[in-house]
C-alpha cells in the first residue's frame, strides 16, 4: 500500500461502512429525525413565490465539470435541481437552468426532463429550460446577470461549485428582486453567499439536500452514517489534541501512516 | 443493458481510480492515466455539444424574433468568426489573438472588477447588528477591512495585527470544520453513486 | 436621514468609482510602512552580488495579475539593478504572457537575452513540472520561449539542479504556489525561496516563513507597494495604495452608516 | 487620448460591462452577447484542438489505435439527436461521473478529512497564555464547527452548545474572509481604472 495513505484508506473504508450500515438499517424502517435546514426548507417557498408572481426560477448547479475533483458538489446540486424541477413542473412555473460546465449540460438536461416526466408533465418540458452559457468564468457571470435582470427572475438557486463569480450572481439576484438561496463547500466563496443571499447552505448542508428534500429512506440512512463519521472526527480531534498536549505522539504518527 | 451498462462503467472506473490511489500497482497507474486522457477527449465533445446548444437557442431566437434577438445575431457572428479564426487561421493568427487579447481578456477583467462594487452594496445591506451572529460577521469583517486598509494602520497600529489574528485562528478553525463536514458529505455521495444508489444523473426510461 | 434610508446602491457605486480614481490621478502619498515579510525579501535580494543567478517564476494568470504582476515587476527591477542574472520560468500557461512583457521591456533597456536573462517560457504539468525543473533545469527546458537551445547559453553554464540558483522568486495566483515549490524544490535543494502571492493566499503561506522554508513573502498589491517603498522607487503599486485606502474608507463608512440607520430605526420597528 | 483602435475596443467594452451597475441596458446586452460569443468560440477552438491533438493525431500518426474508443464514446454524447438512441448518451456520462467521483473521493478523504483532523493535533498549552488561547480557539472552534453539521443526532444540550460555538466561529470566519477579500478586489478595479484613465485617455501618468 502507498505509504502515507494507509490510515486514509482505513478511514475511507470506515466511512463507507458507516454509511452502508445505516442505509441498510434505514431500508428496514429505522429512520433518523433530521434537524431543520433553513436553506433547504426555503426552496419550496422560493418556487411558491415565483409561481405567485408568474416569474421564472433561476437555477445554477455550480461551475464544476462532472469529471473533476469537485464533481461531488455538482452532483449534489443536481439532486437539488431535480427537486426544484419537480416543483416547477407541478405548478407550471418557469425554470431557467444556467450551465457553465459543458459536460454537466447533458446531465442537467436529463435531470430536468426526468423531473417533468415524474410529475406527469412531459409536454411541459422544454429542452431550453437548461441552457449552456459559457465555460468562461466571467462570460458566464455576465450572462447570468443579464438573464436574471431581463427575465426578472423571482427566485435564484445557486448551489454547487463556485469561484469569484459567486458574489456577481448573488448581487444580480438581489437586484432582480429575487429570493436567493445559495450553497457551496468552497471556503473562499461561502462568505460572499452568506453576506449577500437570503439563505445559504454551508458546506455539508449542500450534500444533505438529496436526503432532506426527498425523504428517501436510503439517503436519510446515509445521513446518519455521515453523522457517525463526523462524531468520530470530533473524537479524533479532541483525543489528538489531548495526547499531543501530554507529549504523546502516537495518534499523530498513526495519521501519517 | 440501457441501465446496467452505464452503472457498471461508473463503478468499474471509479473503483479503478480508488485502488490505484491506495496501492502501488504499475499497470493500474497507466490505466488511470489513459482513462484521464479519455475523460479529456470525451469532455471536449461535451464542449462541442454545449456550443451546438448555444447555436440552437440563439438561431431560434433570431428566427422567432424572440427576446433581444438582434443581440443573438451578434453572438452567433462573433462565435462563428472566432471558431473560423481559431480552426482555420490558427491560434497564433492576428484576428484570433485580437479577439482573445482585446476582447476576451479585458472583458474578463472588467466583469471581475465589478465585484468591488457588489462588495460595497452587499456590505452596506448585510453588515448590520441584527443579532449575535450577524454581529460576529459584521465585527470580524469590519476589523479585517480596517486591518487590511493601508489607512487602518495609520489610525491604530494594532488593526493589522487583529486582522491577521482573525484570519489565522478563527478563520482557519471555521474552515477546517467546514472542510471536514463537507468531505464526509462528498464521500457519502461518492459511495452512493459508485454502488448505483444515486442514479438521477443518468435519467430514466 | 430619509435620503440615506432609501439610498440607491448606485450612490455607493459612484462614490467608490470616483474616490478610487481620484488618488490615481492625484496621488496623496499616504505613508506605506514596510512589513517584516516584505523586508525579508528585500534584504535578501539587496545582499545579492552582481552576476548571481536567480529564478523568477511567473506562475500567475490574468485574474489575479493586478495583485501579483506589480510585485514581479518591482522585484525584477531590483534584481537587474543589482546586476543579478535572471532565469525566467512559467508554470501557469498565461504566466508566459507576463514574463514576455517584463523581459521585453528590459531587453529594450539593454539587458541581453541568453546572457543577462533567459525567458524559458511555459512548462505544462503543474507540480510535476516544478519538480522536473528542480531536478534538471536544462532537461526541463531544452529550448527557451523563442525556440533557442538553452544548453549553449552563457547564462545556463554550470546549472545542474535548482541548488545552483541563489534564489527562487515565484509569483503565484494559485497552484503551483508555495506548497508545491517547497515540497518539490526547497526541501530537496535548499535553494532560498520567496513568494509573491494574491492577498487571500498569503496567510496560508505563513507557516513556511516560520519554518524558514521561505525567506520572504509579498502579499498582494500592498506587498508590491511596500517593496517599492523599500527600494525607494514608488511606482504603480505605491500609487495604488492611496486608492486602496479610499476604497476601504468608502465601504467602511457605508457599513457604519448602515448600522447607525439600523439602530435608529430599531426602536420604531419594535413598537410597531 | 490614444489613437490605438485596439485600446479603444477594450476600453469601450469595459465601459459597457460597467453599465450594468447603472441598470440592465442595451449597451450591456451587447457586451454580454459579445462576451458569451467569444467565450463559446474560445471553448470550441480549445476543445477542437484537444480532440485533434489528444485523440485523432496520436491515433493516426502514432498508431495508438485504441484512442478510437474515447472518440466514439465522445460522439455518443450526440445520441440524443437520434430517435431511440438517447440512452446511449449515458455511456459517456457514466465514464465521466466515474472519474469525477473517484477524484472527489481521493481529494476529500486525504486533504480535506485526514489532514484537516490531524492538523489539530497540537500541544494546546503554548509558550504564552496568548498562544494557549489561540490553540484553544483552533481546537474548540474546529470541533464546534463539525458539530454544527450533526444533522440526525438529538439536539441535546451538548450538541446544541457545540453547534452554537460552531456557528459563531463560522460567522467570525466568514466575516474575516469577506473583509480580507476587499483589498484584492480593489486592486482589480485599480488595474481597470489605470487602463481606462491611463492607457486610454491619458489622465493618469503611465510609467
Amino acid at each position: 500500500m502507498t505509504a502515507g495513505r494507509i490510515f486514509t484508506f482505513w478511514f475511507l473504508i470506515f466511512t463507507f461502512a458507516a454509511v452502508y450500515y445505516f442505509m441498510e438499517r434505514a431500508k428496514k424502517g429505522n429512520l433518523p429525525g433530521v434537524r431543520p435546514i433553513a436553506g433547504l426548507a426555503a426552496l419550496d417557498e422560493a418556487v411558491g413565490r415565483a409561481t405567485e408572481l408568474g416569474r421564472p426560477v433561476f437555477f445554477v448547479p455550480g461551475r464544476a465539470e462532472i469529471n473533476s475533483a469537485d464533481a461531488a458538489q455538482t452532483l449534489a446540486a443536481l439532486e437539488i435541481l431535480s427537486h426544484v424541477a419537480e416543483k416547477t413542473a407541478a405548478y407550471d412555473t418557469g425554470l431557467i437552468t444556467a450551465v457553465a460546465a459543458p459536460n454537466t449540460y447533458p446531465v442537467a438536461q436529463e435531470v430536468v426532463r426526468e423531473s417533468y416526466l415524474k410529475v406527469g408533465k412531459p409536454d411541459a418540458y422544454d429542452p431550453d429550460m437548461v441552457q449552456f452559457y459559457s465555460s468562461e468564468q466571467f462570460a458566464f457571470g455576465s450572462a447570468c446577470l443579464g438573464v436574471m435582470m431581463r427575465e426578472k427572475v423571482a427566485a435564484a438557486v445557486m448551489v454547487g461549485f463556485f469561484q469569484a463569480e459567486s458574489l456577481l450572481l448573488a448581487e444580480g439576484a438581489n437586484q432582480a428582486g429575487a429570493i436567493s438561496i445559495s450553497g457551496c463547500t468552497r471556503l473562499y466563496q461561502i462568505p460572499f453567499f452568506v453576506v449577500a443571499c437570503d439563505y445559504t447552505l454551508i458546506g455539508e448542508e449542500l450534500f444533505a439536500g438529496g436526503a432532506y428534500l426527498t425523504k428517501n429512506p436510503i439517503k436519510l440512512g446515509s445521513m446518519q452514517g455521515q453523522d457517525l463519521a463526523k462524531l468520530v472526527s470530533v473524537l479524533f480531534v479532541a483525543l489528538g489534541a489531548i495526547l499531543e498536549t501530554f507529549g504523546n505522539h502516537s495518534l499523530t504518527q498513526l495519521f501519517k501512516k | 443493458m440501457k441501465r446496467e451498462l452505464p452503472l457498471g462503467i461508473t463503478a468499474v472506473v471509479g473503483f479503478l481510480f480508488l485502488v490505484q490511489y491506495f496501492f502501488k500497482i504499475a499497470i493500474l497507474k497507466s490505466m488511470t492515466d489513459e482513462l484521464t486522457d479519455w475523460g479529456t477527449i470525451v469532455s471536449a465533445f461535451a464542449a462541442l455539444l454545449a456550443a451546438a446548444g448555444l447555436y440552437k437557442i440563439h438561431l431560434e431566437k433570431i428566427a422567432r424574433r424572440k427576446g433581444p434577438w438582434e443581440m443573438s445575431i451578434v453572438l452567433v457572428l462573433v462565435m462563428t468568426a472566432f471558431i473560423i479564426f481559431g480552426v482555420f487561421l490558427g491560434q497564433k493568427s492576428a484576428p484570433y489573438l485580437f479577439l482573445s487579447n482585446q476582447v476576451l481578456v479585458p472583458l474578463s477583467a472588467a466583469i471581475f472588477s465589478l465585484l468591488i462594487f457588489y462588495i460595497g452594496s452587499a456590505a452596506f445591506r448585510a453588515f448590520r447588528l441584527r443579532n449575535l451572529e450577524a454581529g460576529l460577521l459584521l465585527g470580524s469583517g469590519f476589523l479585517v477591512m480596517l486591518g487590511r486598509a493601508p489607512i487602518g494602520e495609520v489610525v491604530w497600529k494594532k488593526f493589522p495585527v487583529i486582522a491577521d489574528w482573525l484570519m489565522k485562528w478563527p478563520n482557519l478553525a471555521g474552515n477546517r470544520g467546514v472542510l471536514i463536514g463537507a468531505s464526509i458529505g462528498s464521500i457519502a455521495i461518492g459511495l452512493r453513486i459508485l454502488v448505483g444508489i444515486d442514479r438521477g444523473h443518468l435519467g430514466q426510461d | 436621514m430619509n435620503v440615506l434610508r432609501n439610498l440607491d446602491r448606485r450612490v455607493i457605486y459612484v462614490l467608490l468609482f470616483l474616490l478610487v480614481l481620484y488618488p490615481l490621478v492625484k496621488p496623496m502619498g499616504l505613508p506605506v510602512s514596510v512589513g517584516p515579510w516584505t523586508q525579508g525579501s528585500f534584504d535578501y535580494i539587496n545582499n545579492l552580488k552582481a552576476g548571481d543567478l536567480v529564478v523568477v517564476s511567473f506562475d500567475y494568470s490574468s485574474g489575479g495579475a493586478p495583485d501579483v504582476d506589480p510585485q514581479a515587476v518591482v522585484v525584477v527591477k531590483h534584481l537587474f539593478k543589482k546586476g543579478v542574472r535572471i532565469v525566467g520560468t512559467a508554470f501557469v500557461d498565461q504566466g508566459v504572457l507576463f514574463a514576455n512583457k517584463v523581459f521585453d521591456a528590459w531587453q529594450k533597456q539593454g539587458k541581453k537575452p541568453g546572457v543577462d536573462f533567459v525567458n524559458l517560457g511555459y512548462l505544462a504539468g503543474g507540480e510535476t513540472a516544478v519538480a522536473a525543473f528542480g531536478n534538471n533545469p536544462l532537461k526541463a527546458f531544452p529550448k527557451d520561449n523563442n525556440g533557442n537551445d538553452t544548453a549553449s547559453m552563457p547564462i545556463m553554464q554550470g546549472v545542474k539542479t535548482a541548488a545552483d540558483f541563489k534564489l527562487i522568486a515565484a509569483f503565484a495566483t494559485g497552484a503551483p504556489g508555495p506548497s508545491e515549490w517547497v515540497r518539490q524544490v526547497v526541501t530537496k535543494y535548499k535553494t532560498p525561496y520567496m513568494a509573491g502571492l494574491v492577498t487571500v493566499m498569503a496567510p496560508g503561506a505563513e507557516p513556511y516563513l516560520q519554518s524558514k522554508q521561505m525567506i520572504g513573502l509579498l502579499a498582494g498589491l500592498r506587498g508590491a507597494a511596500e517593496y517599492e517603498t523599500a527600494l525607494k522607487e514608488p511606482g504603480t503599486a505605491a500609487a495604488g495604495m492611496d486608492a486602496q485606502s479610499m476604497g476601504h474608507v468608502v465601504i467602511i463608512v457605508f457599513v457604519i452608516l448602515g448600522n447607525i440607520l439600523y439602530l435608529l430605526d430599531k426602536p420604531k420597528k419594535a413598537k410597531a | 487620448m490614444t489613437t490605438n483602435w485596439e485600446v479603444w475596443v477594450s476600453a469601450l467594452l469595459t465601459l459597457g460591462a460597467y453599465s450594468i451597475l447603472f441598470s440592465e441596458n442595451k449597451f450591456f446586452q451587447l457586451v454580454e452577447h459579445i462576451f458569451v460569443g467569444v467565450g463559446a468560440g474560445f471553448a470550441v477552438v480549445v476543445n477542437y484542438y484537444s480532440i485533434v491533438n489528444k485523440g485523432i493525431k496520436p491515433m493516426t500518426g502514432k498508431g495508438e489505435w485504441w484512442l478510437i474508443i474515447p472518440l466514439l464514446i465522445g460522439v455518443m454524447l450526440f445520441g440524443r439527436f437520434v430517435k431511440g438512441m438517447a440512452w446511449i448518451t449515458r455511456i459517456p456520462i457514466s465514464l465521466l461521473v466515474g472519474i469525477g467521483v473517484a477524484l472527489a473521493l481521493r481529494g476529500a478523504v486525504q486533504a480535506e478529512l485526514v489532514q484537516q483532523i490531524s492538523a489539530n493535533f497540537i500541544n494546546v498549552v503554548g509558550k504564552t497564555p496568548g498562544a494557549t488561547i489561540n490553540n484553544l480557539v483552533m481546537v474548540v472552534g474546529t470541533i464546534g464547527t463539525i458539530m454544527y453539521f450533526f444533522f440526525t443526532y438529538k439536539q441535546t444540550p451538548i450538541v446544541m452548545a457545540g453547534s452554537a460555538v460552531g456557528k459563531w466561529i463560522m460567522m467570525v470566519a466568514f466575516g474575516a474572509a469577506f473583509g480580507n477579500a476587499v483589498q484584492g478586489r480593489i486592486s482589480l478595479l485599480i488595474s481597470r481604472l489605470q487602463y481606462l484613465f491611463g492607457t486610454w485617455i491619458h489622465l493618469i501618468p503611465t510609467k
